[in-house]
């Protein structure tokens, strides 16, 4: 009984975490960058939706209207000033890059909002959904929806739009991309945009069902790239999946074991992956072979 | 004799044959043509002989030695050089670097000793000479012209001395001149007893230089024999037919 | 600046420090007494908090308490009838820069005394550097039992010595409630989980059950799991050790996982004021205990006057005031009276008193130092929410009156009169 | 074959690197200065910063050994700066060690332990290739820091454990980690060195233009990777001990933390990566502007904008770091003299060439 509330909850809660993933992995398929700030993303997107439900009393999910565009702005402004001008080692710079701004963003918000615990709040955010013995707590539940239809509409616009035909064409090679005349640097501006937009909503959520602060983001960085990797680098739906894994299994080895193992085996997980499929579960091999 | 020859090497990548029990040999040496049309398996061939790929099945022998299995570093240091398609210089390292770099040691006291030994680099200079770079040893290797990087890449394999250079369109994308420069050069590296193997499209080219041409169709050999033979041989065109003709004249 | 050689990084440091100094000193004149220059030359004290980085909550909720004390110290002649000034760095939370910190109150500074920073990890590197230049490291906050199992003697902690401040409630209820299982999980941390088995051991000499026991990771964010097997357990008391974040989320997993334990106590978290009720929602707190070293209400020395000046300086109301600030303000009092009673600043005299068993107050009550540096004086309280207000319940018989201890909790959400 | 004579007559042609003479004369000075830079600073407070500046000088060098040479960025070198750490501190309660000179002993054994932990780590995450690389390197340290939290048998877990300080007077006590932790940087840098002129650096560099065609050269990659990741691994072991032994206490979050390699990374490019001295005069400046701003600015906590501002600036002007940048202005302003010269000594070689 127990183990299966883990399974669902993990499933759950899985969702919400490619959802947060799932920029991360678009960045990284489409611009070889590995966004490092996008802890410190998810904490400022939760931020603006906390001050934005505090003093105007707007439902958190409606107060994504605005935050979404808001950060979707900021990505194409860090992409413009930041990102682009790396000419040389684009990997490694780009990660300290975003590093840097991870730190700054860390630092104005502890100053705006001097670093004490908040929560966003909502009327239904302890409910949940009981069926039978097991319950769903309401604001997963509603995350997993929210986050599955997000990610599908992602699957759309990069299977079923000429943008998303030059997105997965600059994420094969940039090379030829380049060639047949797409403007790959357009392109990586708008991903960067996507990515750092859904990082508006995945912080939305984080802050609904975490108390955070400033320094939060620390924990969520690790687990976002693990997942990443071992879904595959650019698949979005691999990291859904490996979401879903890696959170069912932490939470059934918390449940049966020990809460402290679950996150080892978290971890321990991706070196097994990645010990057979170097590329990852749903990487392409050799999508970018030198 | 034989010095390096493939046996019912079997390659399958998915659904697709790539090489479907091809059985060749190369001799000691010659200068050794391999022709086929596009998608023949020429460049699978090579991979196989170098060690980039493991067949299905089938062996690889070097001087009678099974090598089947050997890693690429293995192979070249068996005395088997072979250059890419595509260059592939370390751009980021001088010329005269990147000629040290094939120069090959023993042991690990041997690697921590400095990257440039008076004999290395007398054989490096030797061999920039050779093809004429000299002048441009101490430039990055990223900053030479694409012919220049492919008559780099011929240096850097020959300080290794190897008994066998297998060159993957040496002529593609070089000017005519160059390309004179390089057929002399293969000549004149022959004389000294180097075997070439070289998979070209140019047509002049390898009749020009080759002493013994083999053609490949659909992943198998078609026939092998004197250049003039080859050309004449109705196989031959009906193997190029339907592909690009331009290729065969 | 410029950092282009390294040389110049070192000659600049010590213009530029006096610069830094200087400002220091002036941000802080506000908190000296209105006439600092004509006054005598001040006790100068350095502290250093966490300001970035994972502590940075608390630290802030320290320097404010300290702040606090230094105000109202010097409203009370300072010490030795000179005025106290603080002076602050930040350790952004890591143990290199606390060992910088400190040396350069010690030796660059030549601060009078130094107080502790926050957390335990952090208490145990600065403890050693004051130590190697021979001053007392008082504090407040930071008295996981490994910081004084080092044979240090410069230590002391004003605080109720962590292990034992969940006892004062463990020793309640073997007294009270017939033996039955309880659910216990907690943060692996040195100062919180310590408390936890220390109640643990103590619980199950009394005959009480383990229903489930579970050590969580420090950076967990996701409590579900660790909730649902509290709340599978189905055990009627539910003991959590948890820092103020996790044990918000907790709560909030309980209550979506409907699970409603009669009794409910947080080693922290609940005594964290409006951070708590804005968290989990006022209406949700009710009959939630916590352990606390300090009562809002009491009448120990100096106490109203630290949450009159608090509410002025800060804002909020006495609800709203970090455990921290006491335990802040408790380290500088104790060092008031110490030195006063030394009459100089000599840090050794001062060590040796400390240690000579003499008693002091504070705003968290009375302070006598065991011979390993923890207060051995003071009785922890317990608090519990009842009806939105923070109300002590425990100890019975304690020197400030309790009110009636609150055994059933009601169902989440119907804190009366809410 | 070809002509040995012309070979021997020709003229080497020019060097385009900074001369000699000025080389060494900026390391004799750097030098100089190093050793005197307590001596002359005698404040405790100045001299703790200069053994952080050592003991990330140390790990710096030996980072850019594998990192720089090879070009894969690892981030999870703080596993062996943990390793070095916790090797000491329990070696030094199980073993007894009295606090003062004898700690120092534990340096070699840490060197070793985690050169040791590095063969089996290096054979796993060799595997794999850029990003994957890094992140698995990541990984690899969150597993290693859970581990240190879990094992509480032998690491205390979250309890830490301390290496009790020697009873030396704060005017002295920095002294000898200083001057320690200078001859290991030191040590670090000559085999940093070492390596780049010798035959196995020059296929480490090889390996980070293109790794599959240095294969093809009949470089052995996976031994020539492995080995650079276990030697870099051994000053990371080192610098650990020196922070072990320096602040006296371990903790898991401290020791096997992300930001750390960051911090070595940060260093590396500002210096400039895979250059010998770029990554220490990284550390130097770095290390020591981080602890210098805490120290400034730390009161108020504009820390982390100035620092990350300050950091994204360097990212921007110096994009290839310091001593790349000092090099190409050198080697631009050289090659137009020389290029005249240059093409007149060539002619003769070349016709000589062209006679036969």
């Amino acid at each position: 009984m127990l183990v299966l509330q883990a399974i669902i909850e993990g499933v759950l809660v899985g969702g919400f975490y490619a959802l947060m993933a799932a920029g991360l992995t678009l960045v990284f398929g489409v611009m070889d960058i590995v966004n490092f700030a996008i802890g410190a993303l998810i904490v400022l997107g939760a931020y603006l939706s906390y001050s934005i439900t505090t003093h105007f009393h707007i439902d958190p999910f409606v107060s994504l209207i605005f935050t979404t565009p808001l950060m979707t702005a900021l990505g194409m402004v860090i992409y413009v000033f930041l990102i682009k001008p790396i000419k040389t080692n684009k990997v490694v710079m780009s990660l300290l890059t975003m590093f840097a701004v991870a730190t700054l963003i860390e630092g104005i918000l502890d100053i705006c909002y001097n670093s004490g615990f908040v929560q966003i709040h909502a009327s239904y955010i302890n409910n949940s959904l009981r069926i039978g013995k097991l319950n769903f707590p309401l604001i997963y539940v509603l995350s997993f929806l929210l986050s599955a239809f997000l990610l599908s509409c992602l699957y759309l616009v990069t299977y079923r739009t000429k943008f998303g035909r030059s997105l997965r064409a600059s994420m094969q090679n940039p090379v030829a991309a380049r060639l047949v005349g797409i403007d790959t640097d357009r392109v990586s501006m708008i991903t960067l945009g996507i990515g750092i937009g859904l990082a508006a909503i995945g912080g939305m959520i984080f802050g609904t069902t975490n108390a955070f602060n400033a320094s939060s983001s620390y924990d969520i960085i690790s687990r976002l790239l693990v997942i990443v990797i071992l879904g595959g680098f650019g698949s979005v739906g691999g990291a859904l999946v490996a979401a879903i894994f890696m959170l069912v299994i932490q939470d059934v080895v918390a449940v049966v074991w020990s809460p402290v193992w679950g996150s080892t085996a978290f971890y321990m997980i991706l070196m097994v992956v990645l010990l057979v499929r170097p590329q990852g579960l749903f990487g392409k091999k050799g999508v970018r072979a030198q | 004799m034989t010095l390096l020859g493939v046996e019912g090497i079997v390659k399958n990548y998915g659904g697709i044959q790539a090489l479907r029990n091809c059985t060749m040999n190369f001799q000691e040496g010659a200068i050794n043509g391999l022709i086929g049309p596009n998608g023949s398996g020429k460049t699978t061939l090579f991979n196989v002989m170098t060690g980039y790929e493991t067949p299905d099945s089938g062996k690889v022998t070097f001087r009678g030695k099974d090598i089947t299995n050997s890693t690429p570093d293995e192979v070249f240091a068996a005395g088997i050089g072979r250059t890419f398609q595509l260059t592939r210089i370390f751009p980021r390292l001088t010329v005269i670097e990147n000629v040290h770099i094939a120069a090959q040691r023993k042991g690990l006291v041997a690697q921590m000793r400095q990257w440039s030994q008076p004999d290395e680099r007398a054989r490096a200079l030797e061999s920039l000479d050779f093809v004429g770079l000299t002048k441009l040893s101490r430039e990055p290797a990223g900053s030479l012209s694409y012919g220049q990087q492919k008559l780099l890449e011929f240096a850097f394999i020959m300080v290794a001395e190897p008994k066998v250079m297998l060159l993957d369109e040496p002529a593609g994308g070089v000017n005519p001149t160059l390309l004179k420069h390089l057929g002399g050069r293969i000549k004149e590296l022959n004389k000294t007893g180097v075997t070439f193997i070289i998979v070209e499209h140019d047509m002049e080219f390898v009749m020009g230089i080759c002493d013994q041409v083999s053609v490949m169709h659909q992943g198998s050999a078609l026939i092998e024999g004197k250049p003039e033979i080859v050309r004449n041989d109705p196989a031959v065109l009906e193997a190029y037919l339907g592909t690009d003709m331009t290729e065969v004249n | 600046m410029h950092i282009s050689r390294f040389g110049s990084v070192a000659s600049r440091h010590k213009v530029q420090l006096g610069a830094a100094l200087s400002a220091v000193a002036l941000s802080v004149t506000g908190l000296a007494v209105p006439n600092a220059n004509a006054a005598p030359k001040p006790i100068t004290i350095g502290i250093s908090v966490s300001l970035s980085g994972d502590f940075s909550g608390d630290g802030k909720a320290t320097q404010q308490g300290y702040k606090i004390w230094a105000t109202w110290q010097n409203a009370h002649g300072g010490i030795l009838g000179r005025p106290v000034v603080l002076k602050f760095l930040s350790d952004a939370s890591s143990p290199t820069q606390v060992v910088t910190n400190y040396q350069k109150f010690i030796t660059l500074d030549k601060v009078d005394f130094v107080l502790g920073p926050y957390s335990t990890k952090l208490t145990k590197p600065a403890s050693d550097i004051a130590n190697r230049y021979h001053y007392v490291m008082l504090e407040g906050i930071g008295g996981g039992p490994s910081v004084f199992s080092r044979g240090l003697k410069n230590v002391f902690d004003v605080s109720a010595s962590a292990t034992y401040q969940l006892v004062t409630y463990a020793k309640w209820l073997a007294a009270t409630q017939k033996p039955q299982p309880i659910a216990y999980a907690t943060m692996d941390d040195p100062f919180i989980q310590p408390m936890v088995d220390f109640a643990k051991k103590y619980l199950d000499a009394k005959g009480f059950t383990e229903a489930v026991y579970k050590v969580y990771p420090a950076e967990t964010t996701d409590f579900s799991p660790i909730a649902s097997a509290v709340a599978a357990s189905g055990a009627k008391i539910a003991i959590l050790g948890t820092m103020p974040p996790d044990g918000y989320s907790m709560i909030q997993n309980f209550i979506q996982a409907k699970y409603n334990p009669e009794q409910l106590i947080l080693a922290s978290g609940p005594d964290q004021g409006a951070d708590f009720t804005k968290s989990v929602g006022i209406t949700n707190t009710e009959g939630i205990m916590v352990p606390n070293t300090w009562i809002p209400t009491s009448n120990y020395p100096g106490n109203k006057d630290m949450v009159a000046l608090y509410i002025k300086t800060y804002g909020g109301d006495i609800n709203s005031i970090n455990a921290d600030v006491p335990e802040a303000f408790a380290a500088g009092q104790v060092l008031a009276q110490a030195v006063n009673k030394v009459g100089s600043t000599s840090n050794v005299k001062l060590q040796a008193y400390l240690h000579s068993g003499a008693k002091f107050t504070s705003v968290q009550g009375p302070v006598q130092f065991a011979p390993d540096g923890e207060n051995s004086g003071a009785a922890p309280y317990v608090f519990q929410w009842q009806k939105g207000q923070y109300v002590p319940v425990l100890p019975l018989g304690g020197p400030d009156k309790v009110s009636p201890i609150e055994t059933l909790r009601p169902a989440w959400g119907t804190t009366p009169g809410m | 074959m070809s002509t040995d004579t012309t070979i021997s007559q020709r003229p080497t042609p020019p060097s385009y690197e900074v001369p000699k003479v000025i080389r060494f004369g900026a390391l004799a000075v750097g030098f100089l200065v190093l050793v005197l830079f307590p001596l002359v600073f005698n404040n405790p407070t100045i001299s703790t910063i200069g053994v952080f500046a050592m003991i990330f000088l140390m790990a710096v060098t030996g980072w850019n050994i594998f990192s720089g040479y090879t070009g894969y960025i690892a981030l999870g070198h703080a596993v062996f700066f943990g390793i070095g750490q916790y090797a000491t501190a329990m070696l030094a309660s199980y073993w007894q060690i009295p606090p003062g000179w004898e700690t120092f002993l534990l340096i070699p054994v840490s060197m070793f332990l985690a050169g040791l932990a590095a063969i089996p780590i290096g054979l796993i995450v060799l595997r794999v290739r850029k990003h994957t690389f890094i992140v698995l390197t990541i990984a690899l340290m969150f597993i290693f820091q859970l581990f240190a939290y879990n094992l509480r048998g032998w690491t205390g877990g979250s309890q830490g454990l301390e290496v009790s300080q020697p009873p030396w007077d704060g005017s002295i006590f920095n002294l000898p980690y200083y001057y320690v932790g200078l001859f290991l940087a030191i040590v670090a840098i000559i085999s940093s060195f070492m390596i780049r002129r010798s035959k196995f650096g020059l296929s480490l560099l090889a390996i980070r233009d293109d790794e599959d065609r240095a294969r093809s050269l009949g470089i052995n990659t996976r031994n020539s990777k492995l080995t650079a990741f276990v030697i870099s691994a051994i000053f990371l072991g080192a610098a650990g001990c020196m922070y072990a032994m320096f602040v006296g206490s371990v903790y898991p979050q401290f020791s096997f933390d992300p930001a750390f390699d960051l911090e070595l990374s940060i260093m590396a490019f500002a210096g400039g990566l895979g250059t010998i001295l770029g990554p220490s005069l990284g550390a130097l400046i770095i290390s020591g502007a981080q602890q210098y701003f805490l120290i400034t600015f730390g009161g108020a906590n504009v820390f982390l904008i100035v620092y990350g501002a300050l950091f994204i600036l360097i990212l921007r002007l110096l994009p290839g770091g310091v001593v790349p940048a000092i090099s190409d202005k050198w080697r631009s302003h050289v090659v137009r003299k020389e290029q005249r010269i240059l093409d007149s000594e060539l002619e003769g070689p070349a016709e000589a060439g062209a006679h036969k």
